[in-house]
């Protein structure tokens, strides 16, 4: 099956939670790189991404969540990304993208917890 | 031996709508060799790279929309799957890869090249060939899984 | 208007395990098309029949397995999707469709003469051709959803 | 995703159920008809056949389901077939099987009351 993508919004503690649903991929990273360069606009520096219910993703999202960090680190921005998927975790590790201002967590608690 | 009832070409366009629909083909054919979730995972990501590099590179300067086609082979072996993915477009100079130039030209266009390392990665061999003015081939192995008797 | 940039096609082997990934493509492309679940579903089950047809009746004499494909080719246009699924084989008089005599043989084969009634009642349009020693080819459309805007 | 095809047969009220998952195609239908095959010929002649956890179900689904029937048809033999799904509910209507002896049911309980 494949599912609708949708990209929603929800604040706790001050922080936009962006909650991702679906795959992806360079036809999907439109509409969320809109809507993270939106939430950078209104001033958001430190962001949660909620990788939890997407079913893909590849070096176009990585991409995407790349610049959006990138736009934020000389204000000493930063991602937070949950994922708990093993297969995440291994390309997010063969990007060699963690190193920079980007945080994988297993969980929202723990993301919530090392932004507080 | 010969494959060739094993093998499935997918002819889509070159448009970023249709990279899903490569996705699931090839997805079907691994289900079929038992690749289990993570193999497919790892299949689905490297055919679709090969496809968002030919919607983002190849086709530059050619206007004729609809002679941009992405094309993708797959041919079952008795213990690996070969994809092919192949375009018509512009080719380009695999010298250049991995130099400071490619770096710099990939960040404008909003890349990363972070494509081709994804491929190399996931799959167990990649071979790429491209000629300007022909067009680009990538092709990918990866290792049927073995099966515990 | 062309549409021949919003045209896709998969060349599969004339094999059972081969019909998932036509379904799987399928979906994908009906899936941009913003058909809902159901209608999806009526898709797959017609693109299946159809190459199921192709399977159990098409290359009944013919034994060079390798040149035994099945061709699905869709078409998305703004309001309506087609899908043509073509065989190379035997073809067949169409007349006798419906006919005491193709039930019993139907019945022989183990099938119930369903498949080309369950296409003709999910998909809105349907159009079939047979030539004797050229192959069948069965087009059918499916009405795109109207948007409530 | 793709999901692996398997036929799971249990037993209640000394009526087995086959909980079957995944597709049915012509591509699984020979697994199928095997299994239906061995209950009949081990003498059962009314079984419950579970497709709420099916993905897909076409003609040559239908075609071994009927084929059943029709085995034990001349012994009273019933089949009844377990879906709340619309989407096979009308195939199964535009089949016209529904006719003989076979029944389509909700759930596991009304076909094991009607059974009873
Ligand atoms: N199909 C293709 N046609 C033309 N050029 C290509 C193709 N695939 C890759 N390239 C070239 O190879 C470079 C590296 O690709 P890749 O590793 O995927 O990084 P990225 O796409 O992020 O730039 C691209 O920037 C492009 O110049
Ligand atoms: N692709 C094809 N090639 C040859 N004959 C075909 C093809 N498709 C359909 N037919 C013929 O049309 C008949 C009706 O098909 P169908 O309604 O699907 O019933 P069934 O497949 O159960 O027999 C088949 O029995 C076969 O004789």
């Amino acid at each position: 099956m494949v599912v609708g993508f949708s990209v929603e919004i929800e604040e706790k503690q001050n922080i936009p939670i962006v909650h991702i649903n679906g795959e992806i991929d360079i036809y999907t990273c439109p509409e969320l790189r809109k809507k993270l360069c939106e939430l950078i606009d209104n001033g958001s520096r430190k962001l949660i991404l909620d990788l939890e219910n997407i079913q893909y993703i590849d070096s176009t999202g990585l991409g995407t969540i790349a610049h959006t960090a990138r736009a934020i680190e000389s204000e000493n921005g930063q991602i937070f990304v949950i994922s708990s998927k093993n297969q995440i975790k291994k390309i997010f590790k063969v990007s060699g993208l963690e190193k920079k201002n980007i945080t994988l967590c297993d969980t929202e608690t723990s993301a919530l917890k090392e932004l507080s | 031996m010969s494959n060739s009832s094993l093998h499935m070409t997918l002819d889509i366009p070159c448009a970023s709508e249709f990279v899903g629909v490569a996705r699931l083909a090839i997805s079907g054919v691994a289900t079929r060799m038992n690749f289990n979730i993570e193999e497919i995972e790892d299949i689905k990501i490297s055919v679709s790279e090969a496809c968002t590099n030919v919607i983002q590179h190849a086709y530059g300067n050619i206007t004729n929309q609809d002679s941009q086609r992405i094309y993708i082979q797959s041919t079952i072996y008795d213990d690996y799957l070969e994809i092919i993915v192949k375009d018509n477009g512009e080719g380009f100079d695999t010298d250049m890869l991995g130099t400071d130039e490619q770096k710099e030209k990939s960040h404008e266009k909003f890349g990363l090249g972070l494509g081709l390392t994804f491929i190399k990665s996931l799959m167990d061999d990649t071979s790429f060939s491209s000629q300007k003015g022909q067009g680009t081939t990538i092709k990918m192995i990866k290792k049927a899984p073995v099966l515990d008797l």
